[in-house]
This record gives structure tokens, sequence and C-alpha cells, in this order.
């Protein structure tokens, strides 16, 4: 058997949006997070941060602060570097510069906001009060401050980056100029998305706790890959790995800001080997926005060249990614920009592409996974650009949609960058989010608006989502990562089944949607089973990224079931007088296919496997527990689509965003309410992005927006309802058809939001292009457009 | 970010927290603290001791008079929101307190302590300003009252001497119609810009105007140009268009990363001809 | 940030560039610095800062990059750093004295830069009241230097803020101020800036501390480079 | 006069989730970390500390306020109610959900729980305050506090869901014995 086969599974509570049973710990604050881990004797860790953007050490004095009351121990960047040379980064591609980053810089420091020293004391204030005292005097190098710069190459950002230059790719280099030659209409534009922050409402943290009796590293970690952090500590730190725990608490969200290995991990780690204690270090908030990984920042200079009737006739994208100083590991700099390019022309017919990519560092704090990354900065050009060629060619943005999307006919269809699309609702979608909005009746309530000097705009976005990601996606996408996931199923004595998985969760729900894939591979009630996660002495995984949980949960669950299922029929079947093929098993019974009334309760076959040797077969195993592992056979494509209707008030250059839909085909549902909780919160961080949203560094590479008084997340008030329409086309590569779906909002709906902006500006020949799309840029953009009252 | 370390003190009378305050220069009285604790939180503040206010009961109480309200320096933004005396007779100060930050951020949070940050962008001392308010102030054996336009002296920066508190507030009615207009990135944050414009319209003329400016310099500013063009004149859309646009010409304004001098100036435009045209609609 | 202004004298830049040169006497115009030690063109000095609640102390390295006595030309680099908390303020500075006849003109062209805390709090804000008093911190040295001996006494009636604060009315609000007292630099400079200060009335009182922050270091390079 | 000095604890005594708790604290110390800290309280979360992100939101003397932008010594005296202590409120047995925590787990209003117990201490204070509020309402109220999860809207419908059946259980009350109607909405939660 392969790791990418697809066991058989019947939806009974897939399907059914089944209440969490995390919900009762969370709601009375009894659920743990890892800054709630209290351990005997704990230390706790606060990290100096470079206020300077680029420069040297030229001195550092910490005998001051190691003599504070409380303080334990400090350490600089030397102390550590003879401990642990680095976290390198680096992808196994012709012409990739990999980097390393300091687990506290020694060297050359690269962005503001970097480690340069630690204080441990008995109090995270004490450990504060000593940064205080630490004295540091600086030599400063030029500042890189953004790609433009970066570009020139005038000065290094980072010395290790020769020409600033982390990674190019031409990708794919049709002839394009040709269609835009012969093009009916052609459109452009340089789209810039921000700089942000993924903001889970808990920081980062990681508590680690060295027994050097036993030679033990028990860590716990606020992360949404504990197991692929444990081997890079292991190798880093040079750890014996199978004396290596991590362990993941509840987390409060993710977003792909917790996929990383992150230095203060490594950092915590070295300091509770070096002292014998538990070291805490729990992340403050000026910390996270200015040292967790940033997000998105990318320019996407594109163009699309139209024939009369709309279709695209050819597309050129070049787009550069601000890497910030490092590549992050264990995504580098391609997550951005450069797999952003790989899924530029999806889910259109697009017949021939131009597509390159710049990977540039900066003096910025490094950038990241978050959710939706990389895809989100291209879709939003795309689809910006595909309603300008509709109003070009005076047809409706649906309709320009309609003509160009992939259909029915066309699967499989291969895109020009060799992804092949197997399935999907594209034009549905499309349909489907102009029934919901209702067309025609918008364009009347605009033109209305409109005479009363109030300005309307509609956005749409369709979208496709690569899921489960897995080494075949991977590698599609320029990142040549093999992984694979594995789940062990148990079925108890009793007739339960305890279910262990390498996924963990940040508010997924995986304890419950789990729950229901296993209830139904065994044909029993979801409360029959119980799943257990969150340490590496278990199941091992990739991590919960990428909207992979649910396919990743589905596949290795579906499969270790299976394994144990053989063994269920063939003692069912001696019971029953059947053929083993004969057996299957629902509604709590495992009885003769076709034949519910030749059957005897799950519950009672299982307890003859345990107490009753006669019921075996010949040389039977009666072990009732099976690991097994799983990794998709290929990219598995969700799909879907976003709107956005917004007011500008062109006074105050203020947005509101009056109503969002999203149309979601994310295969079978395991449980709807949870899906469309990842669009709803997926759909508010769109919106953040696209008007509140922005990390500002100054000239001086200085991060002026520090703080959440002035990096704006969005409130209830900012958020709309949000109206969602569900398509399912399964999957055949996912047991009972499911897809990933986590990070669909965050592609597609920044995309529609943006689109609604220009839409309401478009009538005053506004175009904007740069986000968020705060006040003072819509005022900037209406009084060049001279339209200011 | 966990405060530096500090004394603190929580006298039960006014002498009590005086002598404190003035035996000690690098002592700050603790009012609601929901802008001092972030300062601090930042370390952008050390203070060796917070004096806090909240056991002095009578700071915490209010006088109506006959032709004054007396606000005490230690009653809460929820406290004056709920207030018949303020939604009845100061009309203003009850619109402008809906824009001031969140329900449990007003329900710690005081008019004096409000004052006495003095942060641009808050609404308070807007108010205080276009109401012509008096702040008591009392020293070690000293008292004095300074009116609005003496005390706001730049960013976080007030009339208020080393070693004395502000106690309470003096605002005279008037019967002036008024209304409040802001805008701000969001709901509940600081001001890019407001404006409070009072006007009283005799036989359907401006007899009084008064338009003053927050958010848009480092502390209150009247507008007085403005106020000069509507007296007299029968308010419509293009008088309040012109006092808008005199309220914002020549108007030295602040920049910063959230909006450039030019974007304020054109905000408090809009916004002042907002305000007048609400009350020339008599809409609330 | 960039701060450029020039004033005009009534005396020869003969007059007026020893005057300059006088740390004695412009010393006081920076109140809150105060110099810890130095020699030749090597300085370190002291600054605090005071934004109603927030403070910051600084301590600063000066360095002499230029003095051109012939040309009246004098240009300074110093960086302030945080004493708690690593934060910096730097400053590069170019006066001039441009001979007209028997007046002259005064130009003072600075660079100046934030790091750290102070550069992460409200969106610039902190360099915008930097700008702010770099304005009022020349209005005060251009008064000392028109005064010649600087013997002005401080104005008694505290002047109260304008309606809209313009260039000018800054500028009348210093005058009035006058020039401060403290012919002599004191043992602790702060001290002497809140006598000063009060001596100025409500207003400049308050800003005073304010502009410590930009201005400190550039003081003090007064202070260092010509105390030889 | 309560008085310490930087490096002396104070002895607080102040009442919290319904028992009187005696606690010595730092005066450097929020009450934010006091109560998680000297009384273990962990479902306090601690999300910006600088009084904007709303995580922090406790009950104090019965309406809501930033436990970060207050101090562990200011809790002395005073009626404290964290989310530890919402299934006990109003005669709750300690193990059945609060009205409000049974609406956010109908409702799914809640997915990674971190803002979760700010969020129910700022819907409970509305609801005290406006029984019967509209969206616009709700919406405006919980700005103070920020979700990175959900998009709110799941929150606004258990808020609305809990006002309602307020409202009927109150109408209920009042059919039966007029003067019962307070005790019914408050038992409500």
């Amino acid at each position: 058997m392969g790791k990418g086969d697809v066991a058989y599974i019947r939806p009974k509570s897939i399907g059914v949006s089944v209440p969490r049973r995390e919900d009762p710990g969370l709601l009375t604050g009894r659920a743990r997070y890892v800054a709630d881990i209290v351990l005997p004797d704990m230390l706790h860790a606060a990290v100096l941060r470079s206020p300077i953007a680029h420069g040297r050490i030229t001195s550092i004095d910490v005998s001051a602060a190691a003599a504070m009351p409380g303080v334990v121990l400090v350490w600089t960047g030397r102390d550590v570097r003879e401990r642990c040379s680095g976290l390198p980064a680096t992808m196994d591609i012709p012409g990739f510069v990999g980097t390393v980053q300091p687990v506290l810089a020694d060297d050359e420091i690269c962005f503001a906001g970097e480690g340069i020293a630690v204080a441990v004391a008995t109090t995270r204030a004490l450990a504060e009060d000593a940064l205080e005292a630490i004295v540091v005097i600086f030599e400063d190098y030029p500042i890189v401050g953004d790609v433009a710069a970066a570009k020139t190459a005038e000065n290094l950002a980072n010395a290790k980056v020769p020409r600033n230059l982390l990674y190019y790719s031409d990708r794919l280099s049709d002839d394009v100029e040709t269609a835009f030659a012969q093009a009916a209409a052609k459109v452009e534009g340089c789209f810039r998305t921000p700089r942000v922050n993924a903001s889970p409402m808990e920081p980062r943290g990681f508590v680690a706790r060295y027994e050097w009796t036993s030679k033990t590293l028990t860590c716990w970690s606020a992360t949404q890959m504990p197991n692929l952090i444990k081997t890079l500590l292991a190798i880093f730190l040079n750890f014996p790995e199978q004396n290596l725990e991590v362990i993941t608490p509840f987390v409060g969200g993710g977003f792909g800001q917790k996929a990383h290995l992150h230095t203060e991990e490594a950092l915590a780690c070295l300091l509770s080997i070096e002292l014998g204690r538990p070291v805490s270090w729990i992340e403050d908030r000026q910390e996270n926005l200015l040292r967790a990984p940033q997000a998105k920042q990318q320019v996407n200079e594109m163009a699309m060249a139209f024939d009369s009737e709309g279709r695209i006739l050819a597309m050129r994208d070049s787009v550069t990614t601000d890497a910030g100083a490092y590549n992050t590991i264990p995504w580098t700099a391609l997550i951005e920009g450069h797999s952003g390019i790989l899924v530029a022309t999806d889910p259109y017919r697009v017949p021939a592409a131009a597509l390159e990519s710049f990977s540039l560092v900066t003096n910025k704090c490094p950038i990241g996974a978050y959710r939706g990354v990389g895809f989100t900065g291209p879709v939003l050009a795309r689809e910006i650009l595909l309603d300008r060629g509709a109003r070009a060619l005076g047809i409706s943005p649906f309709e320009i949609r309609r003509r160009n999307v992939l259909r029915k006919e066309d699967f499989p269809y291969v895109s020009r960058v060799g992804h092949t699309i197997r399935e999907g609702t594209f034009l549905e979608t499309v349909d489907k989010l102009e029934a919901m909005i209702d067309y025609p009746a918008f364009l009347e309530r605009q033109a209305a608006a409109r005479k009363e000097g109030r300005y309307l705009g509609l956005g749409l976005s369709i979208f496709s989502e690569p899921t489960g990601i897995g080494t075949r996606t991977m590698h599609f996408l320029d990142s040549p990562i093999t992984s694979h996931d594995t789940a062990t199923v148990r079925v108890e004595p009793t007739g339960k089944v305890t279910v262990t998985t390498g996924t963990v969760t940040a508010g997924q729900g995986h304890h419950t949607t789990l729950a229901q894939i296993a209830a139904d591979a065994f044909g029993i009630p979801v409360e029959d089973v119980t799943i257990n996660m969150g340490s590496t002495k278990h199941s091992v995984g990739f991590g919960t990224v990428a909207s992979r949980s649910a396919v990743i949960g589905a596949g290795t669950i579906g499969r270790a079931s299976e394994m144990v299922r053989v063994k269920i029929r063939a003692v069912a079947a001696r019971l029953l007088q059947a053929e083993p093929d004969e057996i299957e098993m629902s509604e709590g019974m495992v009885h003769v296919r076709g034949d519910p009334g030749r059957g005897m309760p799950f519950a009672q076959v299982v307890g003859a496997i345990y107490f009753a040797d006669a019921t075996h077969p010949e040389d039977f195993d009666p072990a009732l527990e099976a690991t097994a592992a799983y990794d998709p056979a290929d990219i598995i494509l969700a799909n879907g689509g976003h709107a956005a209707i917004v007011e500008v008030d062109i006074e105050t250059g203020l947005v509101r965003v009056e109503r969002m839909y999203a149309v979601e085909d994310c295969g079978k549902m395991i449980n709807p309410v949870v899906v469309e909780g990842q669009i709803r919160g997926g759909v508010a961080q769109g919106i953040g992005m696209i008007l509140l949203e922005e990390l500002i560094y100054d000239a001086n590479g200085q991060l002026v927006t520090a703080t959440l008084q002035d990096y704006l997340l969005p409130t209830a008030d900012d958020v709309p309802d949000i109206e969602i329409a569900h398509l399912e086309t399964p999957s055949d590569l996912v047991p009972a058809g499911i897809k990933g779906m986590g990070e669909s909002a965050m592609i597609s709906s920044p995309a529609a939001v943006a689109g609604a902006v220009n839409d309401a500006l478009a009538c005053l020949g506004i175009t904007i292009e740069q986000f968020p799309a705060s006040p003072q840029r819509i005022f900037d953009a209406v009084s060049a457009a001279g339209k200011s009252r | 970010m966990k405060f530096p370390a500090f004394a603190y003190a929580a006298p039960e009378t006014l002498d009590e927290a005086v002598d404190l305050l003035a035996d000690d220069p690098d002592a700050r009285p603790l009012a609601g603290g929901q802008s001092l604790m972030p300062i601090m939180a930042l370390r952008l503040a050390a203070p060796t001791m917070l004096v806090d206010l909240d056991r002095i009961g009578t700071l915490k109480s209010s006088v109506a008079g006959e032709n004054s309200l007396r606000i005490g320096a230690m009653v809460t933004h929820a406290e004056n929101a709920r207030s018949l005396d303020i939604s009845s007779r100061l009309p203003l100060m009850s619109e402008a307190l809906r824009h001031v930050a969140h329900q449990a951020v007003r329900n710690r949070g005081t008019f004096g302590g409000s004052l006495a940050h003095a942060d641009a962008g808050a609404e308070m001392p807007l108010v205080v300003a276009a109401l012509d308010g008096t702040m008591l102030l009392r020293g070690k054996g000293s008292e004095r009252a300074v009116p609005a336009s003496d005390f706001f002296l730049g960013h976080y920066t007030t009339a208020i001497e080393p070693g004395e508190l502000l106690v309470a507030i003096d605002i005279p009615t008037n019967d002036l119609q008024w209304a409040f207009e802001e805008v701000a990135r969001r709901n509940g944050y600081l001001a890019l810009a407001m404006a409070a414009v009072g006007l009283c319209v005799e036989d359907g003329r401006c007899a009084e105007a008064r338009v003053m400016l927050g958010g848009v310099s480092d502390r209150p500013v009247r507008a007085a140009a403005a106020e000069a063009h509507l007296v007299g004149r029968a308010v419509d859309e293009a008088v309040a268009r012109e006092a808008g646009r005199l309220a914002a010409s020549g108007l030295e304004a602040r920049s910063d990363t959230n909006a450039d001098a030019a974007y304020r100036r054109s905000l408090v435009a809009v916004l002042v001809r907002r305000a007048i045209m609400r009350l020339s609609k008599g809409e609330r | 940030m960039n701060f450029k202004y020039s004033f005009r004298l009534p005396v020869p830049a003969e007059r007026a560039w020893p005057i300059l040169l006088d740390l004695r006497r412009v010393a006081p115009c920076m109140p809150g610095a105060a110099i810890e030690s130095g020699q030749d063109d090597e300085y370190v000095g002291r600054v605090k800062v005071k934004i109603g609640p927030i403070e910051m102390t600084y301590r600063g390295d000066l360095v002499f990059v230029e003095r051109d006595d012939a040309a009246h030309r004098l240009q300074v680099r110093g960086t302030g750093r945080e004493i708690r908390g690593g934060g910096e303020a730097k400053l590069a500075s170019t006066m001039q004295v441009h001979p007209d006849g028997d007046a002259c003109e005064v130009s003072i062209d600075s660079e100046y830069a934030l790091s750290g805390r102070a550069a992460q709090f409200g969106t610039g804000l902190i360099d915008e009241i930097g700008a702010k008093l770099m304005k009022e911190f020349v209005v005060r040295l251009e008064r000392l230097l028109r005064d010649g001996e600087g013997t002005a006494v401080p104005s008694a009636t505290p002047t109260h803020p304008t309606a809209t604060p313009a260039p000018d009315s800054a500028r009348a609000r210093a005058s009035d101020a006058a020039a401060p007292t403290a012919p002599q630099a004191r043992q602790d400079d702060n001290e002497a800036l809140d006598i000063v200060g009060l001596a100025w009335g409500p207003v400049i009182s308050r800003a005073i501390p304010i502009i410590n922050l930009l201005l400190s270091v550039w003081i003090i390079i007064y202070l260092m480079v010509f105390d030889r | 006069m309560r008085r310490a000095d930087t490096d002396g604890a104070l002895e607080t005594v102040a009442t919290v989730n319904g028992q009187e708790r005696r606690f010595s604290v730092m005066p450097r110390a929020s009450l934010a970390d006091a109560l998680r800290e000297q009384l273990g309280l962990t479902g306090v979360k601690v999300g910006c500390e600088h009084g904007i992100c709303g995580a922090c939101t406790i009950m104090v003397d019965g309406v809501p306020a930033r436990s970060c932008l207050m101090l562990g010594v200011q809790a002395h005296g005073r009626t404290i109610r964290t989310v530890e202590g919402m299934t006990g409120d109003a005669g709750g047995d300690g193990r059945t959900l609060h009205a409000l925590q049974d609406a956010f787990h109908r409702h799914h209003a809640l997915q990674c729980g971190f803002c979760t117990p700010g969020m129910l201490a700022t819907a409970q204070g509305l609801l005290d305050d406006n029984p019967n509020p509209t969206r616009e309402e709700v919406r405006e109220t919980l700005s103070g506090n920020i979700c990175r999860c959900t998009g709110y809207q799941t929150i606004v419908d258990a808020v609305m869901d809990v006002a309602a059946a307020r409202r009927v259980a109150a109408a209920a009350a009042d059919a039966a014995t007029p003067s019962a109607s307070r005790e019914a909405s408050t038992a409500n939660g």
C-alpha cells in the first residue's frame, strides 16, 4: 500500500455541524496555553532587540545587567554562537541563496528588532529591567529600506547575500508580446500588497525544560509544526532527537506565523540546557510586531491582454518579494512571490504567460508564512485587471470571468506552468456570486448613490486553492520538501476508538472534525471517538499549515483505520458466516453488506477479538491498532470566489465594507459550521490587509507601527456580515472526497475588497494599486484626480 | 512589556495626595490609568511613584450649578455619559463621549485624566476648549483656575505644574446648538481630525458661532475666521462650505503616518461643513 | 528628519561668530544638557527628555567634524544613546555665518534620526515634536545672538497659545520668553532648565524639556567643540 | 494610607469570583498578571498589555475593565469576576456553561479561544447595560475586543441570541409575577 492510497469512508457524521468538543475548556478559561505553563523553579527570558536596522555591535557591556536582582544569566550573541551557529534556511534548487539567522546577532545586525542579547531572571519584569541595563554601542551600516533600493544593489542589506538577491526565476517565458500586439484591450498595473503581521491574539511562546539526569529536553511551544521544530532543534542544537519532546498546548491562533522554527525557540532550549532549569519565553505584543515573521509584501507588475470578446490572450507578471533580512525556516523567501506566480493564471484559461519572480533582502524583519502566503498578491493584481478589462470592453465583471474560467469540458487542464487542474466549479462560482449579489439591483443602487455623491463599489475574485499540501505540491511550488504525516488508530476493547495524530490545532477544531472522520471510518457515533494530539511522542507530521489538516487527517486516519478494519472484517466474517469483503460497518453495527439484519454490534466484534480466542481465524494478529502514513498523490485543488460591496467616502477617504459574499467548494465538508468559521475569519483578515493593516518602516529602518494603536487589526465594526454559499466537488484523492480550505479567504477576499474600492472610484478615473487603501492614500488619489471638493 | 518598578500610594484625601506629589517630583498621579499605563508598559515613562487618586471621594463628585457644571476630575467617561445633567446641559460633551475609546476603557478612564494627559487626538480637551471650561488646579497650599485656552500647551503638555493636581473642571452652560464631528482610522481610536461647532441662530441668521478644531494641531484650535464668516449670515450649504474652507486655510496642521497636513486640513473643511449643515437641518 | 533654519543678524559676521562660539552663553539655550567629560574633539554629554509622562535620558558622544573660522562654518556629528534601553538619537549639523555687509545671516542645517522605542512610539509623533521644537530652539539662539550680552530679562507675563499656531506667533512667543537667565552652566543643567523654564512661563516651560530630545546633541556639540 | 515601596509587596484583599481572596502583590504588577500569577486565574488572557486588544477584559465591580491597565494593588476592596467565575454566576452550579458561554458554543463564536474570555466579559457588560441591543450596537461595543479567528459575525449572533432569550424569560417571569422579572433576567446571566 502506498502513502497516497485512499481508504473508503462513508460520510455519516462527516457533513454534520457537530458542536466543537474543545469549546467548554476554552469558554471557561480552563484550557492551558503556553503562557499558562508554570513549572517548579521556572525562569523567564527576555530578549534585547536591536534598535538599529543595519550595522554591527562595536561594544556590548552586560555586567550591570547580570548584577541586577533576580537576574540569573545574561547572554550576548557571542555566548550563543559557541553553542549554536545559527538557523540555516535554504532551498535545494539552483541559484537559491541560503541564509543563516543567528540566534542572537553577534556580527552583522540586519534589521531593527533582531535579538542581540537575552536576560534570564526569576520574573519577566526583572528580565526586562536587566535589558535596560545592557550598554551597546553600534556602528551603523547603510540601510536598504525597500526592494527598489535592494534592486540597485548600491548597498547590501545582508552581507551574505550578493546583489541582495535570494532568488530570481523566469519560470515561464512564453512569447506574450505577439498577443499583446494583437490585443483588443490591454490592461496593466503595479500592485503593492502591504507588509503585514498575522497577529494571532496569542503571541509566540516557548517553554524549555532540560533534565540533566535523563538528558531529556521537554518543550512546550505555541507552534503549528511541532514535529518539524523537534527535528530541526535536534539538528541545529546537536541534541539526541529521541530525548526531545515538543508539546503543543492550546494555541491562540497561528495563521502561518507559528509555522516556523523561531530563533527564540532555539534560544530557550540553549538556556535551559545551560541552567538546568525550565526557561519560559513569552513574547509580548511589541516583540511580536517587531520580530515575529511578517508577510505578504509583494510588488506585482502585471499586464493582461484580451481579445474583443474579453477572452484572455496573455498574461505577464513580474513579482518582487520584499523578503526582509533573512530566509525563514522552513519556507524561505520562495513562499511569497515565487510560489505566487505559479498559480497566477489559475483558474482561467491563459494561453500564454510570462512569469518571473525576484526575491530580495531588505533591512526589515524576515517574512514568512501567513494564511494564503504567496497567492494573495498575484490574485489581487489579476482580479483587479480583469475588472479593468471588463470596463475597457464594456462587459460585466461577471461576464468577463465567465468567458475565461475553466469549464467542465476543460478538465483535466494543464496550466502553462504545468499545474494539472482535475476538477472545479469555477463557472458555477461566478453564476452563484452574481445571483447572491443580484447584480442588476446593485447597479441601480450604485447609480442612485452616485447622484447623492456616494460611491459604492463591487469587487469580485475567483480563486483556486492548492490544499492538503504535501510532497507533490511543495515540489510543484519549487520547494523540494518531502513530507508525510501519520495517525495511529486504536479500537479499545469496549469498541471505543482512540486516534493519535501528528497534526495540531490552533483553533481549527481538529478534536471534533477528526473525530467525525474516525467515527465514519468505523460506522460508530462521534462520541465514541477521542482524538489525541499535541505531543511529538505520538505521531509524526509536517504540521498544521497550508490548508492541509482536514485532508491529511482524513488520509492518515482512513489508511490506519483500514488496517484495523481488515481484522474486524475477518472476525466478523467468521461470526456471520460471510466473506470478509461482504462485511461493512455502519450505525454501530458490523454486518453483511445490504443486510443490516445479519450483523452484530461493533463493540461485540471488537470484544471478541480482544477476549474470545475461539473467534479468531488462523494466524490472526489481534492488534486493533495501526499507524499509517499519508501524503496526497497530487495537488488537491479547492476553489471558490469572493465578492465585496464597499462605500468610499471621498471626502474623508474612509471605506466602509457594506457586505461580503463567499462561495466555497472544498469538496465534501466535514463540519460546515467550522468551514464557515474559517471563511469568515479569513475574510476579516482580508479586509484588514486591504483597508487597515500596514507595518510601516521609516527611512531609518524603524518600525513606526509597533503597537496595536498604530497597527490596526480589523474589529467587529470593520467586518460586515458575510453571506456564504457552498458547492461540493469531491476529490478522489482523499477519503470521503474531502478538500482543504483554511486559506481560501485570505487568498481571494483581499482581491475582492481591493476591486470594490477601485470600482467605487473608477467613475472618477481613480485607480488604487497600493494597499492598504488607507484614508490618506484615498485622499491623495482623489486630490490627484482633481475631483476633491 | 511589564511596567518598570515604582512605589505606590493610595491617599484618602486631596491633601495627602498633594503632599505626596510635592515630596517627590518624579511621582505621578494615577487617575484611570488608561493612557498612563500603556506608556509605562512601553517603558516610555518610569515614575518613581504612582499616587492613586481612586480613593479620594471629593474628586469623584460633580455639582450642577446655576450656569455651569462642576465635574470632578476622577469622574469616569462612563459616568459622564450616563449623566442627565451633562446630556441635557452639555449636549456637545455627550455627543463627543460616544467617540471616546470603548466601554471597558470608558469604565475606568476619567475626565480629568484625559484632560491632564492632553493627547492631541482625544475628544475631551476639545470639548472643554469649545465650551470654555476652567480647570481647577490644587497644589500644596495653592489653588488656581486655568481657562482651557491657557491649559493645553502641546502634546501631553498642560499648565499643570509639578506638584499640582487637576481636581475639577468648571464648564459653563450656553445657549448654542452644538454638533460634534470626528474622523478616526476607526471607531474608538484617537481622532485624525475633529470639529466642535456651536451656533445660535436667530430669525434665520447666525447670531453667534463657535468653531473649535481638534486632532489637527498639538492642542485644540479655535477657527476664528470660520466663526466670523458665520455670524450674521443665513446658514446654507455655501456658507457652511466657506466656513469649512476658512477653518482649514492657513491651519498649521500636524502630519504623521496616519494623516499628513494637507489631508488633515481637508478633513477640517469637511467636518466643519458637515457639523454646520447638521445644525442648520436641526439634526442631532 | 531634516531641519533647515536661517536668520539675519544686524551685526557683522565677525561679531556674531565668536558669540556663536561662546558656549558659556550658548549653553543655556539648550536646557537639559550637561557635559560629563571630554577633551579635544571627543566629548560625552547627557540630556533628559520629558514630554508629559514620557521621560528618556540620552547620553551623547560628540565628534567635531569641521570648524572653519575663516568661512565661519562648523560641522558636527553626534549620537545620543538612551540610558535605559537601547534607543539612539543621531544628529549631523552644519552651521554657517554668511557675512552680508554689516549684517550677517546664520544658517543651520541639521539631519536627525531616532531609533528604538522613541521612534516606535505614536507613528512618528516624536519627529513631529522634534521639528516643532527645533524651531523654538533656534529662535532662542537667534535671540541670544541678537541681544549680544544676553542680558535680557525673562518676560514675566506668560504668553498664551494662539488660535492657530503660525510660525510668526511661535517666534513671538519665544521672543516674549526672552533669553534664559543662567549665564553659567550649572553642575546639573536639568535643574537649571527648570528655573529657566519657569522664568519662561507656562508655554515654554512645558515645551523646553521636549527640545532636548533632538537638540541636546546639537547643543552639546557647542559645549564640546569650543571648550578648548 | 495604602502604600508600598518599589520593592515592597502590598497585602490585597478582594472578592474574586465570589470568594474573598487575600494576596500580596508588588505595585508594578498589572491586575492581569496578579490574577494569573498570584491566584492562578490563567483564564485572564494577556494579548497586548497596552489596552487595545481587550483579551484581558474582566468584570471589576460589575463592569468590564482592561485588567492590563489596572494594578494588582488596585483590586483591594473590589469585586472581581474572571471567566473562571462565570459558570458559578447567579447561582450557577459551576459545571454548567453560563448562557453566554453556551451561546458562543452553539454559534461557533470562538476558534482559538484566546480572545473569548475578554469577549464574554464585554458581551456581559453590554447586555447588563442594554438588554435589547441592535446588531450594530453589539458590533460597536465588541469593537473594543479584537478576535483574529471568527470574523465576529457568529459572536454577534451569540450575543443577540442571549439577549432574545432573556427577553423571553423576562416576559414569562413578568407574566408569572411582575416583580420576578429582575431575578429572571439575572438568573439567565
